[in-house]
């Protein structure tokens, strides 16, 4: 059994953006939206902390980069579930397919 | 806090703090009460029905069946309605024990509102201490008729019996104790602040509001109307008493369930001072009344003052042994009537503390 | 026992319409009622609504209504009572007089059948909503007792 | 570098099961359940951090991801519940569009992953044992501004979130 | 040394309201009786002062024979076409703004405290003071203006005051209605006293009044005389509109909506004199030019005879005496175009305590009748109302011009001016005019406070502050006359135009006006009061049928107006309005349809659902990123178009 | 201060833990039971004379009385009460003129079956014959539920009895 | 000796395990699994124990003498209880979310039992003495929310959500005011190793310098664990039983023991944060530091048990109120002060 390698952790977090992607795309609920973006984001922390290991293992930059990561994904969570409160309580709906008020 | 859609949530019949089988459907938001509709009727047994099949003498057990926290006054009432359409004078040893088992009863009533009541805010302890001094109460309300709670006790024209031998010495005792016990009660609940900031301030009633809606009782003087039927329209021996009425200021909660602690004082003092008077009367405990009572054809309305407000008994007699109706005006009933718009926009801790604070008892809300 | 009543005869002077019975009380015409329990409280401070009731008379064809009013201030008290039509029983609520009406006249429909015009909310409270009939009436057969 | 065979093993353990979870987060019918399963997918995370040796961050992902994010979207959905739950989740209408470019971006990332000489990157050293003292450190001397800003970030999405979400008082007869 | 600080800072008295109304619009409007307070006290002492300094000008003759000037520069820049404007801002006391200074004050003191009892309940109690102090500031600002242009500042001050005053009562209709037709109205008059200015300023160089009296003198050096006659025309524009005189005399008695010490104050005491006044000032102008005096004399004459005509067939309370306001103000303007400042400012003197006098017994009357103003439906109100009866009645002898009543002194002087001038025909319009105005008044009088009672209503004599005003007034309306008896003519030696002209005592001129007076008086008592059920006033009615519909609808001015603005100014506006449609929205809409067309055009991209937004944008990125793959960094970064 | 009220409930709980306890263990301890105790019914058969009195004082109709008639005289044969829908108020016992019917300190009145709830204070046979007088009556008779020193002693009282037991028969459930 | 019980028990299996020859690896594993069964067999005995000792206290301060028929003095109480519990169906509401509704109850154990990995029962009796001990600590025990939350909007009941609301909203407001108290003491000792904050306490309790922050860590603990007077989760007069309402048998069962599991672990840290841990007071070091450790536990527990049947409960905007508006800027204050405290103390140098 071959040891694990970098390659292991970038295909690892690879799979899991495209999975967390394919969930942004075609998900109707606006919280299902929001959690597969999380799911993105800790695509994202994979690598960076495989990369701190792998390749600046005394840096750290990695490790910290990704508690900045986390710290802007719980507030992105926090406001972007007060943006669906929101509106929710005024159109009594989280379905993104109501929310085309963009388009004019 | 936070915004919901309104819901509802079916508070009873089955709730522990509805303080029996009542209902409130309340609409809510968040955890905040837009309406509130109370429910009752669980307990409807038809007693003014019953009532009209009975012979007067027999109605006095039902009567019990109303409010069975403070049975004897339920009584008293009744039976000094029918005295006075008939107009029967009552030797004077029954008005002491009248008074004496009365005043026992509003004791017994209201140490159970205030350990309820500290159950309903959350504190048991509160609860059981308050039951245990409810006990002696009700002990002695057993040695002295022979049931614990529904007492059946007064008769027309007197009380079934006399007090027993020393009885009145262990009334005594347990009045000397009382106050000690009322400063833990203090100590546990009323001055604790958690329970302060709990009831204070929450469903406050101005006097104006509780004249119009006919709230009597505890929840009536806790606004500051001093009306108290005891002192404003003597009925019985009362007006031989010196005590005093207490009221609250604020209205609220806190005041409501305040008030009942210190009136549990004065029920004390009223009891001591009965105790002494009562040495000096000697005689029959129950008028010379005929064994079928048969009132002339007349109507009558009597009130006096219950543990939970105005207990008022409106009777009509046609002449024959039964009464042609018999009304009664219950105080938790009334009392109930306001709680609508009392609960509006509360918090479903609150509905407990003001459901809690008005100190029903469905017995005799749903009669 | 001694009976504080409102001073009924200058209330009598007042309003020609109405009768004194022997005991003090008032009977009022049903159409005068709402007027006279508007004076009763404006002028003679008989604020507190006490009791609210009804009686049935079968054979003379009418249901009586029976309020107990006294007074917070003045310590005393007066028993109105107005005639209802049997076949008809409609009488005004004085809920916008006394709130404390509110729960008493639903009473008094629940078990006695007569409606009250101008109550907020007037529907059953002790029977259940399917529940037929109004049991204080005196005609009143109900199946299913014991025996 | 890692030959216990038990990091293979966990590895591979953790990949199935974040995968696997992160799988029925997307594909769960009740928004609920999705929830549930992205709480493990996180805590699963947790784990797989420690097999790369950032113990400090493991337990940062368990704090935050699995013990507040998960929690806050909970709640979020008590507030904006529905009667039928089990609906909840479903697909829109560029599902297919939308697993086309899915499958692009897999296989490109494949390519790529195929193209780059991992090897040639990874450095000879061993990550410290204790972590968190120098990213203590790092945090509060070279970092601090960012860190700081993180603060500010925080704060300013708590201000935020609060006027976003709250809405006007209720009028209510209560004191408070 | 009072008198001297009080003329040397005779500025004081126009702050002292302007500080009013300050600390009642900032400090003291939750507070009414504090307001009131403050806006009586500081136009009481405003007055105080204001009776100093009028003492101090009187009493020294070289202040009569030149004006007292404290003046600082204002603002001075060049302009093209004026290439050194400056323009002063002083104080100027001369006997006529001393006498108005005190005039105005005094009135206004008393009306001020008229109004404590009158507003009584008003929700805009502070507000109506506050307006009330402002209005005293700027009409006493007027008053002392050295400076025409600062003139025509407090000229439209008062201006808005009276707007505000009038549309005092938001909540009706009518006033905000008569509020807005007294706003357009004057304004319409102020644009062309404006456009006189100007062409004073451009001609003169100076809007000074000592500067352009002095200038005026040899007007040849700067100007023609058709153009002294264009300016002097186009001035006098503005006195029509604010005194109210013939074509634009529609607002005044419209303003009667306004809360009566308002209309006392304003519509009959001071601001409508101040058109008055601002001839008199600029008196020297329309002495160079004859037509144009002829021009004041014709309006006023013609204005004089034409509201009392009105007058008599009105029913509303104030509305007579609005249109005798009007009328009254012809008188003014009469003798001062027959070239009597001395009379024209008389009368306006005397006026100014007899008609305030009637106004505000008129206001007592609607304060006690819940503001039922037809006279018809009165009656009987002396029984119940003496002081409002008696001093109105004081107020009713001295407007009809019974000795030895005020206005019989004054009137007599115009009509000796008239006569003496010359002016035959105006003589004969004024005497007319003074019988109709007896006729008027008393009919009034007979109807509104004699006769039998209306047992509808239910009147109340009025408290204290609004029946002392009556009193205090009263003796005013008795008394001020006599400073210019014939015999002693004192007032024609304070106030003047040139030299004092003594002509000789005329009796036949005042037998006349007895006469007159008292015929009229006479002719109303056996119509109005004589014949108690009215039968013969009503049979005069009908007889007259047409001609009093005619009078009864104020000769149809209002409609002719409407229909005026109706068919010229709508019609114009209309063509405006199809150019505007068609030819300014056909350029606008073409430049946005066309925007509009290449924006639906690009629309179909923009679908509103973020989620295609996504799929788009990570289509981009897989593009940027095959893109990087394949053909290197540098390539993508010219896409981008980052730096290389 | 704040805090005052929170330590003084501390202060008492701490005192009450300490504190006898009043617990009694039931079976083991009882309370006494006082004098008038309104327990279960007690009749003395021998002194009751089927008035019917107490039948007709019970405001719940719970007491049946059933008699038979034995030759010229009224027998009872049965006292039975429907204990669960007795008030236990005590008018029963105050009505009775001849002070046969008493409470018991007996409190214990469950049963295992519904069919066991009325309270059979007298159930017997009535004697076939008219017997003679001052004859013991019920004494042969088989009495089950009746206490047995009921029907030990006073012969005579049943047969007296049965003379002045005129009463009035149960009324029925009128409404 | 006893004070090397445990220890000893485990070098004993350690050599045993030695001696049978099997590999290194696989004798740690079996006594890492030994340990934590035994962590787990003592936890489950605690609670059982902790429900028998509440009731005990509770009836004592209620004039009453609680449980005492099974077993002597009633200690077999919860053991019957249990009995009766299992016995018994858990019914499943209709409408619940049937997986979601089973599993809350399984794993709502789960973070406890894991926190209780690395806690130093007495010297060197942490199962494993983790570097981020506290911070491990408390990252596990934010779970639980998520697992009340899972046990009350399951039920598909109106109460439940009610208190799965508020068991949210309470143990995440209640969170930061627990971790903002026990920074005090991080900072003081320096580490976030338990081993370490035990140690830096040899001389001076935690609670001695950083009283403030006791009583914050102390409040924000029972109000994590929804103990009263923070118990408005479960508050019985309001919402019933909150998120367990619809629970019976055995699934309430674990609810309830993992109530006094948590009372443990909330204790259990306050005697290692604040009461020196595993130390001896006054030199009493002749009784085992286990000993010295569980004494100071059950003090605590005994208070937090007074604590329930003295205090009414709170009300929910005053619960959220008291976190946010008391604790956590008190917390803030005390880290401030502490921080300056510090600064001082090592410029002073003592």
């Amino acid at each position: 059994m071959p040891a694990i390698s970098l390659t292991h952790y970038v295909v690892l977090s690879a799979l899991l953006f495209s999975i967390g992607l394919f969930g942004v795309l075609t998900k109707r609920n606006a919280v299902a939206v929001l959690i597969c973006i999380e799911l993105m984001l800790n695509a994202v922390n994979i690598n960076l902390v495989a990369f701190s290991k792998y390749v600046t293992p005394t840096d750290f930059i990695g490790q910290i980069f990704s508690i900045f990561v986390i710290t802007v994904a719980a507030a992105e969570v926090g406001v972007g579930l007060a943006i669906i409160i929101a509106i929710y309580r005024n159109r009594l709906s989280v379905n993104l397919d109501d929310f085309d008020w963009l388009k004019w | 806090m936070l915004r919901t859609q309104e819901y509802f949530l079916n508070f009873g019949p089955q709730h522990p703090s509805t303080h029996g089988v009542f209902q409130i459907i309340l609409t809510l938001d968040g955890e905040r009460i837009v309406k509130a509709e109370p429910v009752c009727g669980y307990l409807h047994r038809g007693i003014e029905k019953l009532a009209e099949s009975r012979t007067y003498t027999q109605v006095i057990p039902y009567t019990d069946r109303m409010d069975y926290l403070a049975a004897m006054l339920q009584n008293l009432g009744y039976v000094q309605a029918v005295e006075k359409l008939m107009g029967i004078e009552v030797p004077e040893r029954a008005e002491y024990l009248r008074i004496i088992s009365g005043e026992l009863s509003r004791l017994a009533s209201h140490l159970l509102a205030t350990g309820v009541y500290a159950l309903d805010i959350g504190g048991f302890t509160g609860f059981l201490l308050c039951f245990r001094e409810r006990e002696r109460v009700m002990d002695l309300l057993e040695e002295l008729t022979g049931s614990r709670m529904t007492l059946s006790y007064a008769r027309i024209g007197g009380v079934a019996d006399d007090a027993p031998e020393g009885w009145l010495d262990k009334v005594k005792k347990l009045m000397d104790d009382m106050p000690g016990y009322i400063d833990e009660y203090n100590g546990l609940i009323t001055g604790n602040e958690i329970f302060q900031a709990r009831t204070k301030f929450v469903g406050q009633l101005t006097p104006e509001t509780a004249i119009n809606y006919s709230l009597s009782g505890p929840v009536l003087r806790a606004s500051g109307v001093n009306y108290d039927l005891r002192k404003v329209r003597p009925y019985g021996i009362y007006d031989r008493f010196d005590f005093e009425v207490p009221l609250g200021e604020n209205g609220d909660c806190f005041d409501r369930f305040y008030c009942r602690v210190r009136e549990m004082q004065q029920s004390v003092r009223i009891i001591q001072q009965a105790i002494e008077q009562i040495k000096e009367v000697d005689g029959p405990v129950i008028a010379k009344v005929p064994k079928v009572l048969k009132p002339p054809k007349s109507d009558v309305y009597h009130e006096i003052e219950s543990a939970k407000g105005i207990i008022g008994y409106y009777v009509v007699s046609d002449g024959s042994n039964k009464p042609y109706r018999v009304h009664v005006r219950r105080p938790s009933f009334i009392n109930l009537g306001y709680l609508d718009e009392m609960l509006r926009g509360y918090l479903i801790a609150d509905v407990v503390a003001i459901l809690g604070s008005i100190d029903i008892v469905l017995g005799e809300v749903d009669c | 026992m001694k009976e504080k009543i409102a001073p009924v005869e200058e209330i009598k002077q007042k309003f020609g319409y109405i009768e004194v019975d022997e005991q003090k009380a008032v009977n009022v015409p049903a159409g005068k009622l709402l007027e006279f329990m508007q004076a009763l409280k404006d002028e003679y401070e008989l604020d507190f609504l006490t009791n609210l009731t009804a009686v049935d008379y079968p054979e003379e064809n009418k249901f009586e209504v029976v309020y107990n009013l006294t007074s917070t201030t003045k310590a005393y008290g007066l028993m109105v009572r107005t005639g209802v039509d049997r076949e008809n029983p409609v009488l005004p609520s004085v809920f916008p007089i006394w709130g404390g009406a509110n729960w008493q006249e639903r009473e008094v429909y629940d078990l006695m059948g007569i409606v009250f015009t101008g109550h907020p909310n007037l529907k059953r409270i002790l029977l259940d909503d399917k529940f037929e009939g109004h049991p204080l009436r005196k005609d009143f057969q109900w199946e299913g007792g014991r025996e | 570098m890692e030959t216990s065979i038990y990091s293979v093993i966990a590895f591979y353990g953790l990949a199935i099961t974040i995968l696997g979870n992160a799988t029925l987060v997307v594909f769960a019918r009740n928004i609920v359940h999705s929830v549930l399963f992205l709480a493990v997918t996180f805590i699963a995370m947790g784990g797989l951090f420690l097999l790369l040796d950032a113990d400090f961050l493991a337990a940062v992902q368990v704090l935050v991801y699995a013990g507040a994010v998960c929690i806050m979207v909970v709640f979020g959905i008590m507030l904006i519940q529905r009667a039928d739950m089990k609906a909840t989740n479903q697909f829109n209408r560029q599902i297919f569009a939308g697993g086309g470019l899915v499958a692009l971006v897999v296989a490109m990332c494949a390519v790529f992953a195929g193209r780059t000489a991992w090897t040639e990157l990874v450095a000879a050293q061993e990550v410290p044992a204790g972590t968190v003292q120098f990213i203590g450190e790092l945090l509060l001397s070279k970092y601090v501004i960012p860190f700081e800003v993180a603060a500010l970030l925080l704060l300013v999405a708590l201000i935020g979130a609060i006027v976003i979400a709250r809405d006007e008082e209720v009028k209510a007869n209560a004191g408070d | 040394m009072l008198v001297e600080f009080a003329m040397q800072h005779a500025w004081l008295v126009p702050l002292l309201p302007a500080l009013a109304f300050v600390i009642i619009v900032f400090l003291t409007r939750p507070f009414r009786k504090l307001s009131a307070i403050v806006a009586v006290g500081s136009m009481a002492v405003a007055c105080f002062f204001a009776t100093l300094a009028a003492y101090g000008i009187f009493t020294n003759h070289e202040y009569i024979e030149k004006p007292l000037v404290y003046a600082t520069r204002w603002f001075s820049l060049g302009l093209p076409g004026m290439p050194d404007l400056r323009v002063d801002v002083g104080v100027q006391l001369d006997p006529v703004s001393a006498m108005m200074l005190f005039m105005v004050s005094f009135i206004a003191t008393f009306i001020f405290l008229y109004s404590i009892g009158y507003m009584e309940g008003d929700p805009g109690y502070s507000v109506f003071f506050s307006y009330l102090s402002l209005f005293g500031a700027s009409m006493l600002l007027l008053v002392i203006s050295s400076n025409l242009l600062q003139m025509f500042v407090a000229w439209e001050l008062v201006g808005l005051c009276s707007y505000l005053l009038i549309g005092f009562f938001t909540h009706k209709i009518s006033a905000r209605e008569a509020a807005k037709k007294a706003f357009v109205t004057c304004r319409i008059a102020d644009f062309g006293l404006l456009l006189g200015l100007l062409a004073l300023q451009i001609v003169f160089g100076t809007l000074n009044l000592t500067e352009l009296a002095e200038k005026i003198e040899h007007f040849e050096e700067y100007t023609t005389f058709g153009m002294l006659t264009l300016i002097a025309v186009l001035v006098f524009i503005g006195p029509i509109g604010k005194s109210g005189q013939f074509p634009l005399h529609v607002w005044l008695p419209d303003a009667m909506e306004g809360p009566t010490p308002v209309s006392a104050l304003i519509h009959a005491a001071t601001m409508v004199v101040a058109g008055v006044y601002l001839v008199g000032r600029t008196m020297f102008l329309f002495h160079e030019v004859p037509s144009a005096m002829q021009l004041v004399a014709v309006t006023g004459g013609f204005t004089a005879l034409f509201a009392a005509t009105i007058a008599i067939t009105q029913r509303e309370i104030k509305r007579i005496l609005a249109y005798s306001t009007v009328s009254q103000l012809g008188y003014m303007m009469l003798a001062l175009g027959v070239g009597s400042l001395t009379a024209s400012m008389f009368h306006l003197w005397t006026h100014a305590f007899f008609k305030a006098l009637m106004f505000l017994g008129a206001g007592s009357v609607l304060h006690a009748l819940h503001h039922k103003a037809d006279v018809w439906e009165m009656g009987g109100l002396y029984k119940k109302m003496p002081i409002t009866t008696w001093t109105f009645v004081i107020g009713g002898l001295a407007i009809a011009g019974i000795p030895p009543f005020a206005g019989f002194w004054s009137k007599d002087e115009i009509l000796v001016a008239a006569l003496n001038g010359g002016h035959y025909v105006l003589f004969a319009m004024a005497a007319f005019t003074a019988f109709l105005t007896a006729f008027y008044m008393w009919r009034m009088i007979f109807l509104a406070f004699f006769g039998e009672e209306n047992p509808a209503n239910h009147p109340h004599e009025s408290p204290w502050t609004m029946t002392l005003p009556l009193v205090v007034l009263s003796v005013g309306a008795i008394g001020a006359g006599w400073l210019g008896t014939p015999w002693y003519n004192i007032w024609g030696e304070w106030i003047k135009f040139g030299h004092p002209h003594h002509g000789p005592v005329n009796y036949g001129a005042m037998l006349l006006s007895i006469v007159l007076a008292a015929a009229g008086i006479y002719l109303a008592y056996m119509l109005y009061l004589k014949d108690a059920k009215k039968k013969r006033a009503r049979k005069m009615a009908e007889w007259f049928g047409p001609v009093y519909r005619m009078l009864y609808n104020k000769y149809y001015i209002d409609e002719l107006y409407l229909w005026f603005n109706h068919a010229l100014v709508d019609g114009t506006a209309r063509l405006f309005y199809l150019f505007d449609i068609y030819v300014v929205d056909g350029i606008v809409n073409g430049i946005g349809a066309f925007a509009r067309l290449s924006g639906d055009g690009l629309r179909v991209f923009q679908s509103g659902r973020i989620q295609n937004y996504v799929l788009i944008f990570f289509l981009g990125v897989l593009a940027v990123a095959v893109l990087m793959a394949f053909t290197g960094p540098s390539a993508a970064s010219l896409v981008l178009g980052g730096v290389k | 201060m704040f805090g005052q009220g929170l330590i003084k409930g501390l202060q008492i709980t701490w005192k009450e833990f300490w504190a006898k306890k009043f617990t009694v263990q039931y079976p083991e301890e009882q309370h006494p039971v006082p004098e008038r105790f309104h327990g279960k019914f007690v009749l003395d058969v021998d002194k009751c004379i089927a008035c019917g009195l107490c039948a007709n004082a019970c405001p719940n109709k719970v007491i049946t009385i059933e008699k038979q008639k034995v030759g010229k005289k009224q027998y009872m044969t049965g006292y039975i009460m429907n204990i669960q829908y007795c008030l236990f108020c005590g008018l029963c016992v105050e009505s009775c003129n001849k002070d046969a019917l008493h409470y018991s300190k007996d409190f214990n009145m469950n049963q295992y079956f519904y069919r066991d709830i009325p309270l059979v204070l007298v159930k017997r046979e009535a004697p076939a014959e008219p017997e003679e007088e001052e004859q013991p009556a019920a004494k042969a008779e088989a009495r089950p539920k009746a206490k047995p020193q009921a029907k030990a002693e006073k012969p005579a009282e049943p047969a007296a009895n049965s003379e002045v037991a005129a009463g009035k028969v149960p009324g029925k459930e009128g409404e | 000796m006893l004070e090397n019980l445990f220890v000893g028990i485990a070098d004993w299996l350690r050599s045993l395990l030695g001696g049978l020859g099997t590999p290194v690896e696989i004798n740690e594993a079996i006594v890492m699994l030994v340990k934590l069964v035994a962590i787990l067999v003592f936890i489950l005995i605690n609670a059982l124990w902790l429900v028998y000792m509440e009731r005990k206290v509770a009836a004592y301060m209620q004039a009453r003498i609680g449980p005492n028929r099974v077993g002597p003095k009633g200690l077999l109480q919860t053991t019957a209880d249990i009995g009766k519990l299992i016995s018994k169906e858990i019914v499943i509401p209709g409408k619940a979310d049937k997986v979601v509704f089973l599993l809350a109850p399984v794993l709502i154990f789960v973070p406890t039992l894991m926190v209780f990995a690395v806690i130093p029962f007495g010297k060197n009796m942490a199962a494993i003495d983790m570097n981020i001990g506290v911070f491990y600590l408390l990252a596990i025990a934010s779970l639980s929310t998520l697992f009340f939350w899972m046990g009350g909007w399951a039920s598909n009941s109106k109460y439940s959500l009610i208190g799965s609301m508020r068991v949210v909203a309470q143990m995440v407001s209640y969170e930061l005011p627990l971790v903002l108290g026990l920074l005090g003491v991080i900072m003081i000792a320096g580490s976030l190793k338990m081993s370490d904050i035990i140690a830096a306490q040899e001389h001076t309790w935690f609670i001695f310098t950083q009283p403030i922050a006791f009583l914050i860590y102390f409040t924000a603990a029972v109000a994590e664990t929804n103990r009263c007077p923070f118990d408005l989760v479960e508050g019985e007069s309001e919402i019933i039983a909150g998120p367990y309402t619809e629970y019976g048998g055995m699934a309430f069962a674990m609810f309830f023991l993992a109530e006094y599991a948590n009372i443990m672990v909330i204790c259990a840290m306050a005697t290692i944060m604040f009461l020196g841990g595993w130390h001896a007071p006054f030199g009493l070091d002749f009784i085992p530091s286990w000993v010295w450790f569980f004494l100071k536990m059950y003090a605590l527990i005994f208070v937090v048990m007074q604590l329930r049947w003295t205090y009414p409960r709170i009300r929910v905007d005053q619960l959220m109120g008291f976190s946010w508006k008391v604790l956590v800027p008190l917390a803030l204050a005390n880290i401030f002060i502490t921080g300056i405290g510090m600064k001082i103390y090592q410029a002073i140098g003592w």
